[in-house]
């Protein structure tokens, strides 16, 4: 891969728990690569596979997914829901033959700050490894 | 077996107990059946019943036409009626508001039958014929596609997929016919805002299918009615195969098998595995 | 059925009256026992304070020679040897890495796993209806205080057998003997074990306060599954005795010595008659 | 098309050193819509807030992103003054390019890149945020206050005082709760009947509390300000209208030895019976498990002939009440852990070896409160539940169970230390020739007077400490042998005791996991129930308008349980003292035209705020059934959005439309 690649990185974050980590990252200055771009969302619960599938389509070459630890949920269970939809939607891709190591899922909670630069510094450092998505990007492309 | 099944119809229909009974019929010799709708006690001499009767009928309960009819007496296989239990678990059919005859059934000639977990309807109201204990008709199992595919590397697998979406047209056959895909209006068709790209193009090949098979995740009773129909012979069904064994491998989930058991979604364990989740 | 047989040094040394016993024993309900060829000590106490590495390496090694003889299970009766083998081979499976270290030093291979059995769990393998269908001569004289001491049941997280702090699968197998258990309250307590050399003193009063209690509570019998434990209860009674002035002449048998004698077999076939209390 | 203005903060130079915030301006200015993109140096200040104020009148801007620190810091500063400025409070965005931009990255070409990233995605989603409107609900101006405990006292008399409607719903005959049978209260050792009782009358007697004793929450429907709650009034055979406790019928019951609960079983009650003297309400409840009459359906019935009120009622049966309310105290408390060996849950051992259960003279720190109390089953003389002898070594043992991942629960019971301390003061105080033992893990005192009470235990009344573990009990010719060790001695202890007091782990009252589920509220594995922030939000709880005290939240002592009843008390009441309430709009919603009605949706929501409809024509004939959102209940998670295969369902603020444009301005 050229250095020049900078991978995309596309977070969907929960409002209560990962995306305060990410700002106790900053408040602590935590320093990490800028390739992330978080979404912020109420809850993993509200975090949809089709998000998933849109984060590619919009050219991502990796995607996070992250929100509260279980029982930390803010609204109790969203992301009890969230992780059993998880755990049948990366069969699904599986099956298809995605490239798994471009999805990432994490719990990161409010105190975690350090969790979240080092998540996203390996998943940035990762994608770096793996180069652009050209197999979904492919696809996009084909037909336009 | 038929007559029997004839006499019931005509039962029912003279009882007036139902309105219209939606069997299986046949034009010629050999072809696959094709769905009759019986409104009138003369007309049941055509219903037939036999090893080409693939169709699963409970497709045809969401149609607004059908609907009209009045209550209907739906004639069932044991696979067809798992599909009943999960409409019936969704809200979609008042049990009540329909009967059901179970046709004890041998295999219909169909690759699915190899693997078939109920030849005998359990929960009709009338159970016609008794299974034979023999293995179904089916064709011999060959190999089975998806342990072919999934021993194979991911890139392998894409390739795989790509160059069978690459040849769907989106013409929703494989929606129409699933008895379990009964949305007003499917997602597909939903304008404000896109969520899946409408054209034939492989992004939004990947993208239906995608929606299709996860929408039919730890509900698809594996009635391989979706395969069957695609007039480009992608094998769509195997996509939901696959996401029925994690339903099975984790949650012990069959759809259709079990009317207590809890759905895989919408519900939760904080037990469910999370080795994927850092 | 055959299954294979670790006797450690206490089998086949000071206590090779056990030996007799259980071979004897379990030979009557058909059970053969093949010694694992050129098998070495457990390590023991003295291992494991010496060095870490060790302490697996001694029982691996003889893990590895019941692997290689064919083994799947392996029967240890001295709970001390048990719990040593236990405990590498849990560690082994813990830790591939440590695996790989210690396959290189014994210079054998540890992929395959061992049961390792003791002598309570051999005959709950047999099955205690087995063994009730088997009994010739009910022993409906025998009022046994099962003595469990320290290392049959501890450490439970190695051991993960009975209930560490109240044990009862002696009982169970005495009960299809037809011999009658007492409830008493030092099941569990130490005899004293290896300091029956270096600190004879706090045997004495150790093992003294169990064969006290065990009287007390009616017992006319001791019943113990470990060479160390009928050590310091029969060897040592005669000096108890002499030291607190008391008379105990309590029998102490070991389990397979029950079992046998309820199987019909002889005083001497089972090596009783060399106790060192006994009355013929 | 939206009229946006974009604000651009420099936070000093917390953003602009790593940032250029002109060049993050002047890209947004170009993007379709923008109509101001202007940057200053505190967005936050009064002058910064001023700028957004004139660029929305100069430009007649309809939509507003601030792009500065985190929503969580500002979100609703800006809000504030857009609203102020004639523009919805809800088409404000904010992005964040502080905390997760140029705090986090030091290359000012790549963290400006990021930011221009950052406002361009905030953009897009401001530009489908709709205008909404707080949600208001009314709010009924009553309180239910489950548990009737000294903090569920604490709480009702604390609502009611403030001039509110309190229901208080009490599991057992009376209330008073655990307090009601302890003996002396530490550090103070005041008489813990004789400071709660008094409380209790003012309960029975306050003329806004209606006390439902005996009786157990059913069922809870509803949402914050406007709850339902259904109340299962148990039958307790008399009629406690007529009844006027005289006591009759109690002592007129032939059925006598009945162990008591409120003595744990060292005492006994007739069949009929009040649980103790100064029980509230002062009438009786007949066990219907003992009564002769009610098993036999005929015979016996003294109670009957004795009653001059005529208030006996055989017949009598459950009654199920309604309560309207608009917030809700739980104040459900604790029970002790089960020592011996039968667990609830088997991944705890419990104690067989200490013979709980098994020795008549083991017993728990409760039972030893009912033996020291002068209301006690001894009328407060120490005697042994086997023989009655007066007991001259007692062994007390602390954490049994606390802190003992192998056979009980990891946390502390934070109370042990304290009331093993005063049970061997109180001890030494009625057996002068007496030697109290402790056994002890570490003496964990924090509190006001509190280590000085313990020093008092073992300097002025010489209990002896062992710090260290007892491995075993047993009953020797009439002793007790507690085997155990002197860690700090280094050397085994052996002790023979007449009685042994066994201070158990504090775990949750039974039954508190299915009152959560019904109040929607968390709990942890050991089912005491969560909090909304440890620090910030101590008596909150995640469903809106339910608030917790006492040790239903934790191990508490009385004064911790009281404090904590009147802050959920004063909670409460911020909420009754308004006629309505508003919420957040950001809630979901179900387009019920394109419902396919499979109720996934009702299934998944976290809140039961998801409720089975019908669409009806205006004339009133039913067209279809559909999922509906009761706004009042939603709290927005959106979990409905994802779960609903046909996207009917939305989250305003988070809407599909609004993601998908949000990864739009990504490429």
């Amino acid at each position: 891969m050229s250095e020049a690649f900078e991978p995309k990185i596309v977070a969907y974050v929960c409002n209560w728990c990962t995306y305060l980590g990410a700002d106790l990252a900053g408040t602590n200055r935590l320093e990490y690569p800028p390739n992330v771009r978080v979404l912020r969302l109420p809850c993993t619960g509200r975090i949809d596979f089709n998000l998933i599938v849109k984060a590619f389509e919009a050219g991502a070459d990796a995607v996070l997914v992250s929100g509260c630890h279980p029982a930390d949920c803010h609204y109790t269970s969203g992301n009890y829901h969230a992780r059993r939809r998880w755990i049948v939607f990366r069969r699904l891709l599986e099956t298809l033959g995605f490239e798994m190591e471009r999805i990432h899922f994490t719990w990161i909670s409010a105190a975690e700050g350090k969790k979240w630069q080092q998540v996203v510094t390996e998943i940035t450092e990762k994608t770096r490894r793996l180069g652009p998505y050209t197999a979904y990007r492919d696809l996009c492309e084909a037909h336009q | 077996m038929i007559t029997r099944l004839r006499e019931t119809c005509r039962r029912l229909l003279d009882q007036n107990k139902v309105q219209v009974v939606i069997g299986y019929g046949q034009r010629r010799p050999g072809a696959a059946a094709h769905p009759v709708f019986i409104t009138r006690p003369e007309d049941v001499g055509q219903l037939t019943w036999g090893g080409n009767c693939f169709a699963n009928l409970t497709v045809y309960l969401k149609r607004k036409e059908v609907k009209a009819l009045g209550k209907a007496a739906l004639v069932v296989k044991g696979c067809d009626e798992r599909a009943l239990v999960v409409l019936e678990k969704e809200a979609q059919v008042e049990r009540g508001d329909l009967y059901v005859i179970g046709m004890a059934c041998d295999g219909v000639h169909a690759p699915k039958c190899s693997a078939c977990v109920v030849r005998t309807p359990r929960f009709a109201d009338e159970l016609i014929g008794e299974a034979g204990s023999a293995p179904g008709a089916a064709s011999p199992a060959a190999p089975d596609l998806l342990d072919v595919l999934m021993a194979k590397p991911a890139a392998e697998r894409w390739a795989f997929w790509k160059s069978e979406f690459s040849r769907c047209v989106k013409c929703y056959a494989c929606r129409q016919v699933c008895p379990l895909c009964y949305c007003e209006r499917c997602i597909v068709d939903k304008n404000r805002p896109v969520t899946i790209d409408t054209s034939a193009s492989l992004k939004g090949n990947f993208a239906w299918h995608i929606t299709r098979a996860f929408h039919l995740a730890a509900r698809c009773v594996g009635c391989g009615e979706c395969t069957r129909a695609c007039p480009a012979g992608i094998p769509v069904g195997l996509l939901n195969r696959s996401l029925a064994d994690t339903a099975k491998g984790n949650f012990g989930y069959a759809a259709g098998m079990d009317p207590a058991a809890e759905p895989v979604f919408g519900a939760w364990s904080s037990s469910d595995k999370e080795d994927f989740i850092r | 059925m055959e299954i294979g047989y670790y006797p450690g040094c206490a089998l086949h040394g000071s206590s090779n009256d056990y030996e007799t016993s259980v071979r004897a024993c379990l030979a009557a309900l058909g059970v053969g026992l093949r010694e694992i060829d050129d098998w070495i000590c457990c390590g023991a106490t003295a291992a494991h304070s010496i060095n870490h590495k060790l302490s697996i390496a001694l029982p691996a090694r003889n893990l590895a020679l019941a692997a290689r003889d064919g083994f799947g299970e392996l029967l240890a009766p001295c709970p001390m040897c048990s719990m040593e083998l236990l405990k590498a081979e849990q560690s082994l499976r813990a830790d591939p890495e440590l695996r790989k270290d210690i396959a290189q030093i014994v210079e054998l291979g540890l992929d395959r796993k061992t049961a390792v059995l003791n002598l309570i769990q051999v005959f709950q393998k047999i099955g205690l209806d087995q063994i009730k269908d088997a009994v010739k001569r009910p022993l409906d004289h025998i009022t046994a205080a099962c003595y469990y001491g320290c290392l049959l049941t501890r450490p439970p997280e190695t051991l993960r057998f009975d209930d560490c702090e109240r044990p009862s699968t002696m009982e169970a197998v005495l009960a299809e003997l037809g011999a009658k258990t007492v409830a008493w309250n030092y099941k569990t307590e130490c005899c004293g074990a290896g300091l029956t050399m270096a600190n004879e003193a706090t045997v004495l009063e150790l093992s003294h306060k169990i064969l006290m209690n065990a009287a007390s509570h009616g017992a006319n019998c001791v019943v113990v599954a470990c060479p160390m434990c009928h050590v310091n209860l029969d060897m040592k009674q005669r000096d108890i005795e002499r030291r607190y002035s008391v008379r105990h002449g309590i029998t102490i048998y070991y389990l397979s010595d029950l079992v046998g004698m309820a199987l019909g077999l002889s005083d001497a076939a089972l090596g009783i008659d060399r106790h060192f209390v006994y009355r013929g | 098309m939206a009229r946006i203005g974009v604000f651009t903060c420099w936070c000093g130079e917390n953003i602009a050193r790593t940032v250029d915030v002109d060049q993050v301006s002047a890209a947004i200015a170009k993007l379709p819509g923008v109509r101001a993109s202007v940057n200053y140096k505190y967005m936050c200040s009064d002058p910064g807030q001023a700028l957004v104020r004139e660029k929305i009148a100069a430009e007649q801007l309809d939509a507003v992103v601030v792009a500065s620190c985190s929503p969580h810091m500002h979100l609703r500063t800006f809000r504030k003054t857009a609203e102020a400025a004639g523009v919805n409070a809800y088409r404000v965005e904010m992005a964040n390019i502080r905390e997760q931009c140029s705090w986090v990255h030091h290359d000012r070409a790549a963290a400006t890149a990021k930011a221009v990233d950052l406002v361009r995605i905030a953009v897009a989603k401001v530009r489908w945020d709709e205008a909404l409107e707080p949600i208001r609900v009314p709010v009924t101006r009553k309180a239910l206050v489950i548990g009737g405990g000294v903090a569920g006292i604490q709480a009702a008399l604390d609502i009611a005082d403030a001039g509110y409607q309190v229901a208080l719903v009490e599991r057992e005959p009376s209330i008073g709760g655990k307090m009601a049978g302890l003996s002396e209260t530490f550090p103070t050792l005041d008489c813990s009947q004789c400071i709660l009782t008094p409380r209790m009358v003012d309960v029975g007697q306050h003329p806004r509390i209606r006390l439902h004793s005996y009786s157990e929450v059913e069922s809870v429907s509803g949402f914050v300000g406007n709850f339902t709650v259904t109340i299962r009034q148990k039958a307790r055979y008399v009629d406690t209208a007529k009844c006027t406790g005289c006591g009759e019928c109690w002592n007129s019951c032939p059925i006598k030895k009945i162990p008591s609960e409120f003595d744990y079983r060292l005492g006994f009650r007739p069949a009929i019976y009040i649980p103790f003297p100064q029980a509230v309400p002062a009438r009786p409840v007949i066990d219907k498990e003992n009564c002769t009459r009610l098993k036999k359906g005929k015979g016996c019935g003294f109670c009957e002939k004795k009653c001059q009120a005529g208030a006996i009622r055989f017949d009598d049966q459950d009654k199920l009440v309604t309560e309207e309310v608009g917030a809700i105290v739980v104040a459900t408390g604790f029970k002790l852990y089960s020592i011996g060996k039968q667990q609830e849950n088997e991944s705890r051992s419990g104690y067989g070896e200490y013979g709980y259960g098994e020795y008549k003279d083991v017993i728990d720190g409760l039972q030893f409160e009912r033996l020291v109390s002068a209301s006690g089953p001894t009328g407060g003389r120490i005697a042994r539940p086997s023989d009655g002898r007066e007991p001259k070594n007692v062994v007390f043992i602390s954490c049994v169970g606390s802190r003992d991942n192998a056979k009980g629960v990891p946390y502390c019971s934070k109370i042990c230390c304290m009331y093993t301390a005063k049970h061997a003061m109180l001890y030494k105080h009625k057996v002068h020739d007496g030697q109290a033992h402790v056994f002890y893990m570490d003496v964990r005192a924090g509190g006001k007077n509190y280590e000085e009470f313990v020093r008092r235990a073992i300097e002025q009344d010489g209990a002896r400490y062992y710090r260290g573990r007892v491995s075993r009990i047993y009953e020797e010719n009439g002793k007790l042998i507690v085997r155990g060790a002197d860690t700090l001695a280094g050397e085994p202890v052996t002790i023979e005791a007449d009685l042994v007091v066994l201070a158990a782990a504090i775990t949750p009252a039974a039954g508190v996991r299915d009152l959560a589920r019904k109040l929607n509220v968390g709990y942890d594995e050991y089912g005491f129930l969560l909090e909304s922030h440890p620090k910030l939000r101590p008596v909150e709880t995640a469903s809106a308008g339910v608030f917790i005290c006492g040790a239903c939240q934790g191990p508490k002592d009385i004064p911790e349980s009281v404090a904590q009843a009147s802050a959920a008390a004063s909670k409460a009441l911020i909420m009754l003292s308004r006629d309505e309430m508003t919420r957040e709009p950001e809630v979901a919603r179900i387009d019920e035209k394109n419902c396919a009605a499979c109720f996934a949706c009702v299934r998944t929501c976290p809140y039961h705020a998801i409720e089975r409809g019908e669409v009806l024509t205006p004339r009133g004939v039913f067209v279809k059934h559909t999922a509906r959102v009761n706004p009042g209940l939603c709290m927005g998670c959106g979990t409905c959005v994802s779960i609903c295969p046909s996207k009917s369902a939305d989250l305003a603020g988070f809407s599909e439309q609004q993601i998908y444009a949000e990864l739009e301005a990504l490429v």
